[in-house]
C-alpha cells in the first residue's frame, strides 16, 4: 500500500495545483499586468503605478464602484430580513402552498439571467416606471431573495419543532420565543445566505444592465461599456481581488481563532 | 405557531410584483402583434413561427445548446476527480481547498472575463475556442464544489464495506462513489448548464461580435432592434427549453435513486 | 480443531495514546469467539486490524499459517458485519448481497443460486426489490449478514451488529446468530460491551481492558473462575471483598476464616474473594454462616434481589431538641424573624471553618416580610470564643429586624472504628416542630442540622452516611428531645433468591466451600 | 458571529465612502449651475483620455457631467425610444440624426451661445451636411471614413490601391483578414465594390452585395471582429482589416508599417456629431457644452486622443501639418470631396433587411 500511495499521492496533488493554476491564471494575470507601464497585455515593459493613477482619477469608474457597493450593501441588507421573514412563515405553511411559492421564489435563480432582466425591464417600462437607482435597487433584491430563503428555509425545517414550544410553555410569547430561540438558531444560515445574496448583487451584470437606465451604472456595466482595451481595468480588478481576499481570510479565520480560544478555555 | 405563516405575506406580494408580473408581461409580449414597444392585445403566433421557420435562428440556438453541453461536460470531466481528490484530503486542507475554490467566484464575472480577453490577445485562437474557455473558467468552481458537496457527504464505512467484499480502489470508486456521488453532478450540471445556454456576456466579450448564441440574439432585438416582442418569444423559448432540461435532470436524479 | 488466527504482539495508538498493548490471541477454526470490554477497550480497533482496515503499529496477524499484514482487506479470505451495516443505499437487498460476488466475476445463475439461499438463511425471501434504506432495523442487519456470509469466507467478523435493535428483537438476533454459525460452520469473531449478549452466544470469551486481555475462556470459566476482581465486576452480578488466605483451602474475611477450594497461594497473601449472589441462600438467623437484616428487597421478575447488611457501620448517636415555635415579628417593618440555639464543634471553630452563612445553616436562621417572602440576612453578630462554654449570636435583616439565640460550643466526640478505618461524628441540636414538618427530605435535614459527617481515617476522604434511624414520625412531632442515630454503610451481601422478604426483616446467610472463589489482586487493582 | 458583520458593514461602508470623494475642484466658475447634472450620452472611448475635457466644463459652470456610453446608433436609438430617459447632449452618426430630425426628436440649437462665429472655425467638408444643412440641430463632434487597413511588410501599397475593395476577396490572405461586425459597413464596401450606391433599396443590388460577402467569407475566412481589429493591426497580428479612419490612425501611431488606404471604388464618409434632445432638461448648459467642445483646445486634446479627424479647421490641419501628432499618418485626415465617397442615409427597411442577411453572412462559416 506504502508505494502505491506514493505515485497516487503525486499525481492527485498535481492534478489539483494545475486546476487552481488555471483558476488562478487570469487574477494573477491581472494584478501583474496593472503595474505594466505600457498599455499592452502581452509584453511587460516597466513597473509603473499609471494605471492606479489613471483609475482613481477616473471618476465615472470610481462612481460606478461606489454604486455597485452601496446596492449591493442595501439589497443584502432588505433581501435578507424579507428573506428570513418569509422563510419563517413559509415554513409553517401547508405543503402545497410552500411548494407553489418555492417554484416561484426559484424562477429568478433557475431562470437564465437575460430573461429575469427583460421581464424586470418590460414592467418597468410598461408601467411607465423612470429605470435608475431605485428600480436598479428593487431588481437586485428580486433575485436576492431567493438565495437567503434557499440558505435559511432548510436550517428551519431541520430545527425541531418543539423547541419554540418549550420556550413558550415556559412563558416566552410567540414573538419572544422566534427572536429567543429560532432566530439565534438560524443565524449561521442568515449569514451564509447574506454573504451570497452580497456576492451576487456585487457581481450581477446582465440585470443591472437592463434595469439601472442612464443615472447609474454598476462595475460590470462600465467595464462592459469599454470597446478598446483600458489597462486601468487591471488596476480596478487587483483592487477588488485584494478588498475581496481581505473579506473572505476575516470571514473564515476569525472563527477559527474564536474557536480554537473557547476550545482553550474548555480545558 | 400558525401565526407565523402570516410573516410571508410581504414577501408574497413581493414576488407576485416582482416575478409573477414579469414573467406574464414577457408572455403577454411574445403572444402579441409587433408594437414597437407598447402592447398591441392582438394575439399571433407569428413570433414563433419567425423563429423555428428561419435555418439561421435554429443553427443559433443549436450553437448554443451546442457550447453549453461541451462547457458541461468539460466541466464534469476536469471537475469531478477535482472534487474527489479534495474530498480525499485532510479536514483542514479540504476547507481551504474550498475557499480558494470559491474565492474567485466573488470577483466580477466581467472583470474576469476582461481578463481573459487580455489573455487571449496573445493567442490566435477560434473565436469559439475562446468562448469555450472564458465559459469552463466562469462555471468548473461551481461544478466542483457540487460534486465536492455531494461526495463528502458520503458514509466513510461504505467505502471500508466495499473493499472488505472484496472491491479494490477502483471497483469500490466505480460501484459505490461514483454512483452515488450522481445527485452530485446533476445539481451541478443544472448550475453550469442552464446559465451557459443563456450566456451574452462571454460570447460577446471573448468571441468578439460575430459569435451569437442566443442571448445575443435576445439583446439584438430588444436593445438594437428594438423589437420586444420578438425578443420576448425568443427569451420565453429559452426559458420553455430551460425548464424542459431541468425537469429532465430533476427525473434523471430521481431514477437515479430508485436504480 | 486448527489454529486459523494468530495475533502476536499487536501494538496500535491513536495520536498518542496506546489504545492496544500487545495483545497475542489465537482463534481456532468454528468457533465463536467474542471480545469483550467496556467501549474503549481497543476489541474493535483489534477486529479492524484483522480485517485490514487499520494497520498495527508493531506485531503481525498470521492467518491460516501465513502472515497477512501486508494483505489488502479486499484480498483477505474475510467479511464484516459493521456496526451501523453500511448497506449501499443505491442498491437494492439483492444487489448489496451480490455485490461480493459480482466483484468476483461469478456468473448470473450461481449468483441468483447464492443469494436466494442466503435470503432464505436469514428469513428474508421476496425482500429482493426492496430499497435497503427502507427496511427495519432487524431486516438491515440480516441483510449486511447475508452480504458477508454470501462470500464464504473462513472468518466472519461482527462489530456490535445488534447495538441499534430493541431488547426483544436483540434476543431473537442472538439466537439466530448461534444458528447460522453453527450452521454455516465457520470462524466468528463478534465484538461486544454486553457481557449477557456474551455469555449466551460465544464458544469463547476474550476479556479486555485498556489494551490488554484479561481472561480467555469458556463462558463458564469466566463466570465461575474470574481472573480477576475486574472480570468477576463486568461478568454477572458479585460479591467482592478483600480477604486473606491463611493457607492452602482455608481464607479470611470479614473477620472470620473459611473453607474453601482454592490454593497455590502464599501464606497470608492478600486476595479478592468473590461469592456469586445466586450462591448465597437465605436460611434462619441461627443456622446462618452470617446473620444480617435485609436492607432492600427487589423484585427482578424471575427473583428477588436483596441486600442483607452482616455488619452494621460505624455509628454516633446525638440528641435532637424539638422547642416551641419563637419567631419575632419587628411591628415597624412588619417582617418577621427566627433562629434556633445550636451547638458547634470546637475543632471547626478553632481551625476558622465557620463562616457566618455556617452559623445561619445550623441556626436555621430564617425572616421573611409581610408577604411571606425570603429577606437575606444580611447583619450577623457574635463573639464567640474558641473555648467550650456558652455565647451569644445574634441574626439581622437591612431593616435591623432581629433575633439572639444560645450557641453552645462543646468538644467533639468522634467515633472512630479502626477496623474499617472510618471515623463519624455529629452534634446535638436545636429544632421547631414546624421545620421538621415543612422539611421535605428528613434524613437529609436531620444530617445538615446536626453537621453529622464520616471520614475515612487513612487519606480523610469522606465516607457517605447511608442510615439515619429515628423512632419520631415527622408529621406529629411535639416538644422534647429525641436520640438520632446516623451510620455508614456496613458489610453487606447482594442475594438473589425466590423467597420474599421484606427491609427489617432479620435473616442467616450460608454458601459452601465450592461457592467461595479466591482470586489473586491485581497490581494496582482497586 | 456579530462581529464578524459588523466589520463587514463596516470595511464596505468606509471603501465607498473613500471612493465617492466628489472631485468638484472649486475653480471660478463662469457662470453657477449649482451643482446642477448634465446628461451626456457619448460613444465609448470617444473623448480625451483623463476627461480632463469634462472636468474642465465643470469646473467652469460648476456643474457635474454624468458621462456615459453607447455602442452602436441603433443601441441608442433604441435606448431613445424607450422614452425613461432624458439625455442633454447626444452624439449619433449622421443617418441618425437624419432620423432623429424626422421623428422631431431634437431642438434647435441656441444661437446664442452657438454663434455662427464658431460655426465658422468648423472644416467645409463638415459644415452644412446633407442631414442637417443649416447647423439648426448639429454640430459635428469627429468624423471619419471606413478604409483598408494593411501590414506594409506583408501586401504591397500599390497592390492595395489597385484592387481596393476586391483585396477582401483574394484567397492569399485567409486566415490574415479582420472584418468589421457592423453589417452598414460591410454592405458598403460589397456596394461600392460592385459599383452601386451605398443606400440602394434595389433588392437584386442588396442580393448582389450579399452573394460577394458569401464569396469574400469563402476567399478570405475573415475573423469578424469589433475593436480586436485595432489591436491586431497595432500589434501586427493581421494583414489586412477593415477599419475606420481614426482607429486606423491610432494604429499607426504606434505600428509604423501599417498603411491605410481609402479605396478608389469610393467609401463611406460619417460624421458624429453633437444634439440636444427634445426632452433635455437644461438646454442652455448643453448648448454651453456643445460650445466648450468647439473651443480650440478641448477639440484638439479629443481629436488627438482619439484619434479620429477633427471637425476644427485649425486643429485638423494643426494636427496633420508639420510637427502635428498626426503628421505623415495616411489614415488620420479622411479623403474629402471625392464624387465615389457617400454619406450614409436612414433608410430603417435596409437597415431590417441588412441586419437579416448579416445573420446569415456571419453564421454561413
Amino acid at each position: 500500500m506504502e508505494r502505491k500511495k506514493g505515485f497516487w499521492h503525486f499525481f492527485t496533488s498535481g492534478y489539483l495545483i494545475l486546476v487552481l493554476l488555471f483558476i488562478y491564471l487570469p487574477i494573477v494575470y491581472v494584478v501583474v499586468f496593472s503595474f505594466n507601464e505600457s498599455r499592452s497585455m502581452t509584453a511587460f515593459s516597466g513597473f509603473s503605478l499609471k494605471w492606479y493613477e489613471s483609475m482613481f482619477n477616473n471618476r465615472e469608474m470610481l462612481d460606478s464602484l461606489k454604486y455597485t457597493v452601496l446596492i449591493a450593501l442595501i439589497a443584502t441588507v432588505t433581501s435578507t430580513v424579507i428573506g428570513t421573514v418569509a422563510a419563517i412563515g413559509l415554513s409553517k405553511a401547508r405543503r402545497l402552498i410552500r411548494s407553489v411559492i418555492l417554484e416561484i421564489n426559484n424562477l429568478p435563480v433557475l431562470n437564465p439571467d437575460i430573461v429575469t432582466a427583460i421581464s424586470l425591464m418590460l414592467l418597468f417600462l410598461s408601467l411607465k416606471i423612470r429605470r435608475g437607482i431605485v428600480t436598479l435597487t428593487l431588481a437586485h433584491i428580486t433575485f436576492c431573495i431567493p438565495y437567503v430563503i434557499l440558505s435559511v428555509l432548510p436550517k428551519l425545517r431541520q430545527l425541531d419543532d418543539n423547541v419554540a414550544e418549550a420556550a413558550m410553555d415556559l412563558g416566552a410569547p410567540p414573538w419572544r420565543a422566534l427572536t429567543r430561540v429560532i432566530i439565534p438558531q438560524i443565524y449561521p444560515a442568515i449569514f451564509s445566505g447574506a454573504l451570497i445574496a452580497f456576492s451576487m448583487s456585487f457581481d450581477d451584470f446582465v440585470i443591472s444592465f437592463f434595469t439601472a437606465g442612464m443615472d447609474v451604472q454598476n462595475i460590470s456595466m462600465y467595464v462592459y461599456s469599454m470597446k478598446r482595451f483600458n489597462p486601468s481595468v487591471n488596476a480596478l480588478s487587483t483592487l477588488i481581488v485584494v478588498v475581496v481576499t481581505l473579506i473572505l481570510i476575516l470571514a473564515n479565520v476569525v472563527p477559527a481563532i474564536r474557536d480554537r480560544k473557547r476550545k482553550k478555555e474548555e480545558f | 405557531m400558525k401565526s407565523f405563516f402570516r410573516m410571508s405575506y410581504p414577501y408574497i406580494l413581493w414576488i407576485s410584483v416582482f416575478i409573477v408580473a414579469p414573467m406574464v408581461m414577457i408572455l403577454l409580449y411574445a403572444v402579441t402583434k409587433t408594437g414597437n414597444g407598447t402592447l398591441t392585445f392582438q394575439f399571433t403566433l407569428e413570433h414563433f413561427a419567425r423563429f423555428f421557420s428561419d435555418p439561421d435562428f435554429l443553427r443559433v440556438l443549436w450553437t448554443s445548446l451546442r457550447i453549453a453541453l461541451i462547457t458541461t461536460v468539460f466541466c464534469i470531466l476536469v471537475g469531478y476527480p477535482a472534487a474527489l481528490f479534495i474530498a480525499n484530503l485532510k479536514e483542514r486542507a479540504q476547507t481551504l481547498m474550498i475557499l480558494l475554490l470559491t474565492l474567485p467566484m466573488w470577483i466580477n464575472m466581467l472583470l474576469k472575463t476582461y481578463a481573459w480577453r487580455g489573455i487571449l490577445m496573445n493567442f490566435d485562437l477560434e473565436s469559439e475556442v475562446k468562448v469555450f474557455i472564458g465559459m469552463v473558467y466562469d462555471f468548473l468552481p461551481y461544478m466542483v464544489i457540487q460534486i465536492h458537496t455531494a461526495i463528502s457527504k458520503l458514509d466513510r464505512e461504505l467505502l471500508t464495506a466495499s473493499y472488505d467484499l472484496g472491491a479494490n480502489r477502483w471497483q469500490s470508486f466505480l460501484r459505490v462513489t461514483l454512483p452515488l456521488s450522481v445527485p452530485g453532478i446533476i445539481s451541478g450540471i443544472t448550475l453550469v448548464f442552464l446559465p451557459a445556454v443563456s450566456s451574452f456576456v462571454i460570447p460577446k466579450m471573448l468571441g468578439g461580435g460575430n459569435y451569437v448564441l442566443i442571448g445575443n440574439l435576445i439583446e439584438k432585438y430588444f436593445l438594437v432592434a428594438g423589437d420586444w416582442n420578438f425578443g420576448s418569444a425568443i427569451s420565453l423559448i429559452m426559458a420553455l427549453i430551460i425548464i424542459a432540461s431541468m425537469y429532465l435532470t430533476k427525473k434523471l436524479d430521481r431514477s437515479a435513486e430508485e436504480a | 480443531m486448527r489454529k486459523l488466527i494468530e495475533f502476536r504482539n499487536i501494538v496500535k495508538s491513536f495520536d498518542g495514546q496506546i489504545v492496544l498493548k500487545g495483545v497475542n490471541l489465537n482463534i481456532y477454526e468454528n468457533e465463536f469467539v467474542t471480545l469483550l470490554g467496556p467501549s474503549g477497550c481497543g476489541k474493535t480497533t483489534l477486529l479492524r486490524i484483522l480485517g485490514g482496515f487499520l494497520e498495527q503499529d508493531e506485531g503481525t496477524v498470521i492467518f491460516d499459517g501465513q502472515c497477512i499484514d501486508r494483505v489488502p482487506p479486499y484480498r483477505r479470505e474475510i467479511n464484516t458485519v459493521f456496526q451501523r451495516y453500511a448497506l449501499f443505499p443505491h442498491l437494492n437487498v439483492y444487489e448489496n448481497i451480490a455485490f461480493g460476488l459480482r466483484i468476483k466475476k461469478t456468473g448470473e445463475d450461481i449468483i441468483r443460486q447464492k443469494v436466494g439461499r442466503m435470503l432464505s438463511l436469514v428469513n428474508l425471501e421476496g425482500y429482493e426489490k426492496r430499497n435497503v434504506t427502507k427496511l427495519s432495523g432487524g431486516q438491515q442487519q440480516r441483510v449486511a449478514i447475508a452480504r458477508a456470509l454470501v462470500n464464504e469466507p473462513s472468518v466472519l467478523l461482527l462489530d456490535e451488529p445488534l447495538g441499534a435493535l430493541d431488547l426483544k428483537l436483540r434476543k431473537e438476533m442472538q439466537r439466530e446468530l448461534k444458528r447460522i454459525q453453527q450452521e454455516v460452520g465457520i470462524t466468528f469473531i463478534f465484538v461486544t460491551h454486553d457481557q449477557e449478549e456474551a455469555l449466551t452466544m460465544s464458544d469463547k470469551i476474550v476479556v479486555m481492558k485498556e489494551g490488554e486481555i484479561k481472561q480467555i475462556g469458556t463462558p463458564l470459566e469466566i463466570y465461575n473462575e474470574p481472573a480477576s476482581a475486574y472480570v468477576a465486576r463486568f461478568i454477572g452480578e458479585s460479591n467482592i471483598m478483600s480477604g486473606v488466605m491463611l493457607e492452602d483451602y482455608k481464607v479470611r474475611f470479614d473477620e472470620k476464616n473459611f473453607d474453601c477450594v482454592d490454593f497455590g497461594f502464599r501464606p497470608n497473601e492478600p486476595v479478592d474473594v468473590l461469592i456469586r449472589p445466586e450462591d448465597i441462600d437465605i436460611v434462619k438467623p441461627k443456622e446462618g454462616v452470617l446473620r444480617g437484616t435485609v436492607k432492600s428487597a427487589v423484585f427482578k421478575g424471575v427473583h428477588y434481589e436483596l441486600m442483607v447488611e452482616t455488619q452494621t457501620g460505624t455509628s454516633k448517636t446525638v440528641q435532637m431538641h424539638v422547642v416551641t415555635q419563637h419567631d419575632l415579628t419587628n411591628a415597624a417593618t412588619g417582617e418577621k424573624i427566627s433562629a434556633n440555639d445550636f451547638y458547634v464543634d470546637l475543632d471547626d471553630l478553632e481551625n476558622g471553618h465557620m463562616t457566618d452563612a455556617d452559623f445561619i445553616r445550623i441556626a436555621n436562621a430564617q425572616a421573611w416580610d409581610g408577604e411571606n417572602r425570603d429577606i437575606s440576612l444580611t447583619r450577623v453578630s457574635h463573639h464567640i470564643e474558641n473555648r467550650t462554654g456558652v455565647y451569644s449570636i445574634t441574626f439581622g435583616t437591612e431593616k435591623r429586624t432581629e433575633i439572639t439565640v444560645k450557641v453552645y460550643v462543646v468538644h467533639p466526640e468522634y467515633v472512630e472504628d479502626p477496623r474499617h478505618n472510618i471515623g463519624i461524628t455529629a452534634l446535638d441540636f436545636f429544632i421547631t416542630p414546624d421545620e421538621i414538618m415543612e422539611s421535605m427530605a428528613i434524613s437529609t435535614d436531620l444530617k445538615s442540622w446536626a453537621s453529622a459527617e464520616a471520614w475515612n481515617l487513612q487519606d480523610d476522604s469522606s465516607i457517605e452516611i447511608t442510615d439515619v434511624k429515628f423512632d419520631f414520625d415527622p408529621a406529629t412531632i411535639t416538644e422534647g428531645s429525641y436520640e438520632i442515630t446516623f451510620s455508614t454503610r456496613g458489610r453487606e451481601y447482594k442475594v438473589e433468591t425466590t423467597s420474599a422478604h421484606e427491609a427489617g426483616d432479620r435473616i442467616g446467610i450460608s454458601f459452601g466451600a465450592d461457592d467461595i472463589h479466591v482470586m489473586r489482586k491485581e497490581v494496582g487493582e482497586v | 458571529m456579530k462581529k464578524l458583520i459588523a466589520t463587514l458593514l463596516a470595511l464596505s461602508l468606509s471603501l465607498s465612502l473613500l471612493l465617492s470623494l466628489p472631485v468638484m475642484a472649486m475653480g471660478e466658475a463662469a457662470e453657477d449651475f449649482g451643482g446642477v447634472t448634465l446628461n451626456v450620452y457619448n460613444w465609448g472611448e470617444y473623448i480625451d483620455e483623463g476627461m480632463e475635457v469634462v472636468r474642465s466644463f465643470e469646473r467652469k459652470y460648476n456643474c457635474r457631467v454624468n458621462y456615459k456610453t453607447y455602442e452602436s446608433n441603433e443601441i441608442l436609438f433604441t435606448q431613445l425610444e424607450a422614452g425613461d430617459s432624458n439625455w442633454d447632449i447626444l452624439v449619433p452618426s449622421d443617418y441618425m440624426i437624419e432620423r432623429l430630425i424626422a421623428r422631431n426628436m431634437l431642438q434647435p440649437l441656441d444661437r446664442t451661445i452657438v454663434t455662427p462665429e464658431l460655426l465658422e472655425t468648423l472644416t467645409p467638408g463638415v459644415r452644412n451636411l446633407l442631414c442637417d444643412p443649416t447647423n439648426t440641430y448639429c454640430v459635428p463632434y469627429l468624423w471619419q471614413n471606413v478604409g483598408i487597413a494593411y501590414d506594409k511588410t506583408k501586401i504591397d501599397p500599390a497592390v492595395v490601391e489597385e484592387k481596393g475593395w476586391e483585396i477582401f476577396r483574394d484567397p492569399a490572405y485567409a486566415g490574415h483578414t479582420d472584418m468589421y461586425d457592423s453589417e452598414r459597413d460591410a454592405f458598403m464596401i460589397a456596394f461600392k465594390a460592385l459599383g452601386y450606391s451605398a443606400n440602394t433599396e434595389n433588392e437584386e443590388e442588396i442580393q448582389a452585395a450579399y452573394e460577394w460577402l458569401l464569396s469574400m467569407n469563402e476567399a478570405v475566412e475573415p475573423f469578424y471582429v469589433t475593436d480586436e481589429v485595432i489591436e491586431d493591426m497595432a500589434q501586427g497580428y493581421k494583414w489586412l482589416g477593415l477599419v475606420y479612419s481614426g482607429d486606423a490612425a491610432y494604429a499607426q501611431s504606434i505600428n509604423e508599417n501599417m498603411g491605410f488606404c481609402a479605396p478608389k471604388q469610393g467609401t463611406n464618409i460619417a460624421v458624429d456629431a453633437m444634439v440636444i434632445p427634445a426632452n433635455s432638461k437644461n438646454p442652455r448648459l448643453a448648448n454651453l457644452f456643445i460650445a466648450h467642445i468647439m473651443e480650440h483646445d478641448q477639440a484638439l486634446a479629443i481629436s488627438e486622443d482619439v484619434g479620429y479627424a477633427s471637425p476644427n479647421a485649425e486643429v485638423l490641419a494643426e494636427l496633420s501639418g508639420p510637427g502635428g501628432t498626426y503628421e505623415g499618418n495616411e489614415a488620420y485626415l479622411p479623403r474629402a470631396g471625392y464624387e465615389k465617397d457617400e454619406f450614409f442615409h436612414d433608410s430603417p427597411v435596409l437597415q431590417a433587411r441588412l441586419s437579416e442577411l448579416w445573420i446569415k453572412v456571419m453564421s454561413a462559416r
